[in-house]
């Protein structure tokens, strides 16, 4: 027999190391003569899509289209520190740092700018790599022709930004003014279907609602909010590395399992988009809060549809159907 | 538009709805917007470089010979077949490289190669570094490494490992730190409230289990005297800094170049392969690669920890929560890695979302001789919300009460007040979360 | 040893030996990485080639038994500027993010495509089911080849006209 | 602090880090019989490789001998002889799952075909290895003991043929000699009405070595089974027959039985252990339940 059930949870995850621990990212941007402007950050982009953020960012802020950037990401003899790709904190703290620099970077084609049209700031118009004076849009330099200027004069158009928030280490009592940067919310809802002939669950929908502040790429919010939600489910149901005495009895993919496309759900997300945060154009992290809700989440619906509560993970067919005969035991 | 193309266009909108107002959205070009990943088309293709991927002329194969116990103090280790391995070329072992000092996230307490005398504290310690001209021979080479241990006891649980006659695995004690939560009057808040609900929940082990494993490349650049390493982390700065003090070099003699990361999900925050690739490089003088299999990865690095949470949740009639008492023990395994911070990230998040005036918590972080547990995708606070999610749901059915409204009673607002007295000045829309996934599912209140 | 077998659709002639596999062959003698190596032991299909048009691990096939096999990997569809419909696919349905099942999943869609040019949903579940990804949780990579078929299916059409 | 010090060289190196000493591929049957007979135990048999790559993960290098059966192409052939159908040890598993032989006269065969691992491991693990590496969880092996179906062993000496039933004798041990090879299995084929279920428990729902396997084929004459195959996989050391139950369904009719009493018998003829796919208990418990399911299934089948 099939039982059908339903179980929501709502979770919070404060995000960036907090705690006062130092926390900052350190970003650059150059605008190069040969039609390229270089992004430098040591953010590791281990999936998530941190280098295609920052690009957004800084492309919004340069109004200029996302193919011309490129972003020199991982060596640590080349880029600044940017912090861990942890904590949920690359589109908070590096899209900051990047937006800064890209704000500084704009400010600076205004400058230089302002010299080349002898004018001031207000009259100048820029634009889709060009700059020019709004009275005369087809008198205009390039970002690249400025760039061949600005090295001319023996500088570089580069420009660097940072981003550094405070937070307080708490007290003996866990106490402090302000211990995250800020937090994000994710609601889940999640239906399954119990086989109580083998107590195998099946997943059927996961509907996800997340205060994410601005999502600065829906779509690779999607993709985190899946994968998150798939890892969660896995904690949930079969993810376990059994170690016995010291000894991990299923090292290998063979009995160490992960859920496949056949065994994952469908979804739907709803994203609440307040732009109320100080990330990027108001943007929260995502990356770990959209694992969380789903085990409770699927706990809740275990209970909803065979009235058995498990407090030990993972909640395998094995208990399930142990728990179900006790119940019919029972009854 | 044709019907097909227009199927293809479904795609793109076909999960999501979003709340942004249309003018806001319309007002930004690029932010916002379904900008294609950057990095796509070289994964597409297989043009991106992972690790592994990486191979220079000339280059040599390590084997990691790895602990033998998961809690003994090496004896002897005899590398004298070993090295008759045709093609081995060099086998490092802790009396060659006296000079390395441990290394670790936090706790600087994991040792780069046990020597003897001292202990191996779980399966995953190198004991020696096998070089080789070719794959086989490393693998032939450590298999015939012979080691001699005398065996400790094996502590496989924090509340073992907590016992007074435990033995040590490190030398301050098992328990690596405490944490403490305090506010308001919790004792009294109980005897008040018309609910008190107490469970305990138990998490296990997990591996992030990225696609790639472990893996790297290093090569010496004796002229500058910096050692290259093209191996992947979540941190560069804070792995080339912990490699750096390892090996008593300056940060600028040790230079790491990120290739693309195959997944971390925090097992790459952890040095793994870095270390002895460039003790390998550096006495060789020669390229040197380094991957983990499967096996050695799930072994070797962090996990997620395993922690048993017990919640004690005070309710009152009306369905506002009381008071919450919470107990947090983690099992970091046999080193801190990042555990000092999980386990008590995780008691901070004990309530959940929820306004609670009255909570104390405790949690401890433990060392066993498991595989040690470090950072993985929500750092505690996965674990703890599988513990007050359940606890909410249980009250909300002992109160009669729809699981959604008796969330929503409790739910944080603006300006309320996290366990650690943080007040949310903005950017607070837990409620909407669940008021929007009500509707998207349809929620028809709590059934039974 | 020598074997010889067709890559890409390039004949090749190697010196091998049994304890290479078909994927340390692909790798490193041939310098295909996009061939990916994630447990060794067929269980999670990151080293998935299609051989004799078939899904393989190649992970599994000591070499000597490559020998006279057709083989196909992921930098035998599309290059960058030229991308196969599959690939294109994934790019525009952000299925990929750390990337390291791609190549394999790339492989499965399209040896799933080919056989079954209007899958279901739930043929498109079955035909990846030998592919783990950890990232995603799949619902991109699933748009993806449905998104694929689609492609490919206009793409014939238009040709038709 | 690290100087250059490559290894002394102080003794000769002289064990070699591969122990490879000859791969044969033959083309003739009689020439592999003639290497398996010179080999015995000390040649590592490939089929599919399927199973062999993994045992040997990592030290591959070490088989000193390998018998890759590859080219047999005799031994890749499913065909009818004299009402038994006989499929080649070198079938593949997806050869199974879509040949219409199979489908049409082994159903429970094609549908277990279809549940191995994954497409990769079904393009070319083989329905030989699968039998000869034995093990308790291995697919394909409760429908052919349900089919009653039969392994030709050879070797240079003859030919021997072994039921399926007395084949397995542990947990990946068979009573196949050092010199033999596996080179068909025989199924007998029946006018009778044929139906029969299919069913394999695992933690996840592909990529996944079994919890617990049951295949059931029944044969009718009219209403009546005249012949029950019953064989379930990861439920005791080999995967195993369940005879005493197949005696007490012969000659009744399907619904005249108690499936839930047959279910308990299940459970009370095997013998399942505590492993990291599923408890004792859960298999024990499990096994009722299938049973019951696998017999509904049936019946639906026959009825409509």
């Amino acid at each position: 027999m099939k039982k059908f059930g339903r179980g929501m949870a709502t979770i919070m995850f404060g995000f960036g190391y907090g705690e006062g621990f130092p926390d900052h990212s350190i970003a650059s941007i150059e605008i190069k003569e040969d039609e390229r402007i270089v992004i430098r950050t040591a953010a590791a982009d281990v999936g998530q899509g941190v280098i295609t953020t920052v690009i957004q960012i800084a492309a919004e802020i340069l109004r200029i289209n996302p193919n011309y950037f490129e972003v020199v990401q991982g060596d640590t003899h080349k880029t600044k520190n940017s912090g861990s790709t942890s904590a949920t904190r690359q589109t908070y703290f590096t899209g900051n740092a990047v937006k800064k620099a890209a704000e500084d970077m704009l400010a600076n084609l205004y400058h230089y700018g302002s010299l080349e049209f002898r004018s001031n700031h207000p009259e100048i118009a820029i634009e889709d790599g060009k700059i020019y004076m709004y009275d005369d849009p087809d008198d205009y330099i390039t970002y690249w022709e400025m760039a061949e200027r600005v090295k001319e004069r023996g500088e570089k158009l580069e420009a660097e930004g940072s981003f550094f928030p405070v937070t307080y280490s708490p007290d003996e009592n866990g106490q402090a003014d302000k211990v995250y940067v800020a937090y994000t919310f994710l609601s889940q809802v999640i239906d399954i279907e119990i086989d109580t002939d083998t107590g195998i669950i099946d997943l059927l929908d996961v509907y996800s609602a997340i205060d994410l502040g601005k999502a600065i790429n829906p779509k690779n919010v999607e993709g985190q909010i899946e994968g998150g939600t798939v890892q969660g489910l896995g904690m949930g149901m079969m993810e376990d590395q059994v170690i016995r005495n010291g000894k991990t009895l299923n090292a290998g993919m063979t009995d160490y399992l992960v859920p496949t496309s056949v065994d994952v759900p469908k979804f739907k997300h709803y994203l609440v988009e307040e732009e109320d945060s100080e990330g990027p154009f108001g943007a929260k992290g995502v990356g770990e809060p959209t694992l969380i809700a789903a085990a409770p989440a699927l706990a809740n619906a275990v209970y909803d549809a065979i009235g058995v509560r498990f407090f030990d993970l993972p909640i395998s067919p094995s208990k399930i159907k142990k728990a179900l005969k006790e119940k019919e035991e029972n009854s | 538009m044709t019907d097909q193309s227009k199927r293809i266009k479904d795609y793109f909108c076909k999960h999501t709805t979003r709340c942004t107002i249309e003018g806001v959205k319309k007002s930004k070009r690029f932010v916002g917007h379904d900008v294609l990943k950057a990095d796509a088309w070289d994964k597409v293709t297989g043009d991106a470089v992972y690790p592994d991927d990486i191979s220079f002329d000339d280059m040599l194969y390590i084997k990691i010979k790895r602990a033998v116990h998961p809690h003994a103090i090496l004896k002897d280790i005899d590398i004298s077949r070993a090295k008759k391995v045709q093609g081995v070329v060099d086998i490092i072992v802790a009396e060659d490289i006296p000079d390395v000092r441990q290394f670790g996230l936090i706790i600087r307490d994991q040792p780069v190669l046990i020597a003897p005398g001292e202990k191996m504290r779980y399966m995953g310690d190198a004991l020696a570094i096998v070089v080789a001209e070719t794959k086989e021979a490393a693998k032939k080479a450590r298999d015939l490494i012979k080691v001699k241990v005398e065996e400790l006891e094996v502590i496989t649980d924090p509340f073992r490992a907590m016992e007074d006659d435990a033995p040590n695995i490190h030398p301050d004690g098992n328990i690596v730190i405490t944490h403490h939560l305090n506010r308001g009057d919790v004792d009294t808040a109980f005897k008040d409230s018309a609910i008190v609900e107490e469970n305990r929940y138990q998490t296990q082990f997990i591996d992030q289990l990225p696609m790639q494993n472990e893996a790297g490349v290093a090569l010496y650049d004796e002229r500058h005297g910096v050692v290259d390493i093209w191996a992947a982390t979540q941190w560069l700065h804070d792995t080339q800094a912990d490699v750096a003090q390892s090996l008593r070099l300056s940060k600028d003699q040790v230079r790491i170049i990120q290739p693309t990361i195959g997944g971390a999900f925090g097992k790459k925050e952890d040095v793994s392969v870095h270390i002895h690739l460039a003790i390998a490089a550096m006495r060789t003088g020669r390229p040197v690669k380094l991957c983990f299999t499967r096996e050695e990865s799930m072994i070797t690095q962090s996990k997620r920890h395993p922690i048993t949470i017990i919640n004690k949740t005070g309710v009152d009639r009306d369905g506002y929560l009381t008071a919450w008492e919470t107990k947090f023990i983690g099992d970091t395994g046999a080193y801190a890695s990042s555990g000092p911070a999980v386990v008590h990230k995780g008691m901070y998040h004990a309530t959940g979302p929820y306004n609670c005036p009255n909570l104390r918590g405790v949690s401890h972080a433990v060392y066993t001789n498991n595989t040690y547990a470090g950072a993985m995708r929500g750092f505690g606070t996965a674990q703890g919300a599988f513990a007050y999610e359940q606890q909410m749901d249980i009250l909300a059915h002992k109160l009669n009460m729809d699981p959604a409204e008796f969330r929503l009673k409790n739910i944080y607002k603006k300006d309320s007040i996290t366990p650690n007295g943080q007040q949310l000045t903005h950017s607070v829309n837990a409620e909407e979360t669940i008021k929007r996934v009500m509707e998207l599912s349809d929620w028809k209140g709590g059934r039974k | 040893m020598q074997i010889t077998l067709t890559v890409n659709g390039e004949q090749r002639e190697l010196e091998v030996t049994p304890y290479t596999r078909l994927l340390d062959l692909l790798r490193e003698d041939l310098g295909l990485t996009g061939v990916k190596e994630g447990c060794g032991k067929g269980e999670c299909g990151a080293c998935t080639v299609i051989m004799n048009g078939e899904l393989t691990a190649s992970c599994l096939v000591p070499a000597p038994q490559a020998d006279q096999a057709e083989i196909i990997t992921v930098e035998g569809l599309g290059t960058r500027d030229n991308l196969h419909p599959i690939q294109e696919s994934f790019v525009e349905a952000g299925a990929v993010q750390c990337g390291y099942c791609i190549p394999g999943m790339v492989l499965a869609g399209k040896r799933l495509l080919d056989e079954n040019p209007k899958p279901t949903e739930k043929e498109v579940r079955y035909g990846l089911s030998g592919n783990i990804c950890r990232c995603t949780g799949y619902a991109k990579i699933i748009d993806a080849v449905m998104l694929a078929a689609d492609k490919l299916a206009v793409e014939g059409s238009d040709s038709n006209d | 602090m690290m100087r250059k010090s490559p290894m002394k060289q102080e003794s000769r190196q002289t064990i070699s880090g591969v122990d490879f000493k000859e791969y044969f591929q033959p083309e003739s049957i009689q020439k592999a019989l003639e290497i398996r007979a010179e080999y015995g135990d000390q040649i590592e048999v490939a089929a599919g490789s399927t199973d062999l790559l993994v045992a040997n993960y990592e030290k591959l290098h070490e088989i000193k001998y390998w018998l890759d059966l590859v080219k047999l192409d005799q031994l890749k052939k499913i065909e009818v002889i004299d009402n038994e159908l006989h499929i080649g040890a070198m079938v593949t598993h997806l050869q199974l799952m879509k040949s219409d032989l199979i489908k049409k006269n082994l159903a429970v065969l094609a549908a277990a075909a279809e549940d191995v691992g994954s497409p990769q491991i079904r393009s070319r693990g083989t329905i030989g290895g699968n039998i000869c590496t034995s093990s308790p969880a291995g697919d394909l092996l409760a429908p052919l003991l349900s089919y009653g179906a039969s392994f030709k062993l050879q070797s240079t000496e003859g030919e021997r043929i072994v039921k399926a039933e007395e084949f397995f004798t542990g947990p990946k041990r068979n009573s196949m000699e050092t010199d033999e090879l596996l080179t068909e299995i025989i199924i007998p084929l029946t006018d009778n009405k044929r139906e029969g279920s299919w069913i394999k428990v695992g933690r996840r729902k592909a990529l996944v070595i079994s919890t617990l396997t049951l295949a059931v084929v029944l044969e009718f004459e009219g209403e009546k089974i005249v012949k029950a195959g019953i064989a379930m996989g990861s439920v005791a050391p080999t995967p195993v027959r369940l005879k005493g139950i197949e005696a007490v369904m012969v000659d009744q009719k399907l619904t005249d039985l108690d499936y839930k009493a047959l279910g308990r018998e299940v459970k009370a003829s095997i013998n399942p252990i505590d492993d990291l796919r599923g408890t004792k208990e859960y298999r024990e418990d499990v096994a009722v339940d299938v049973m019951v399911r696998a017999l509904k299934e049936i019946e639906r089948k026959v009825s409509s």
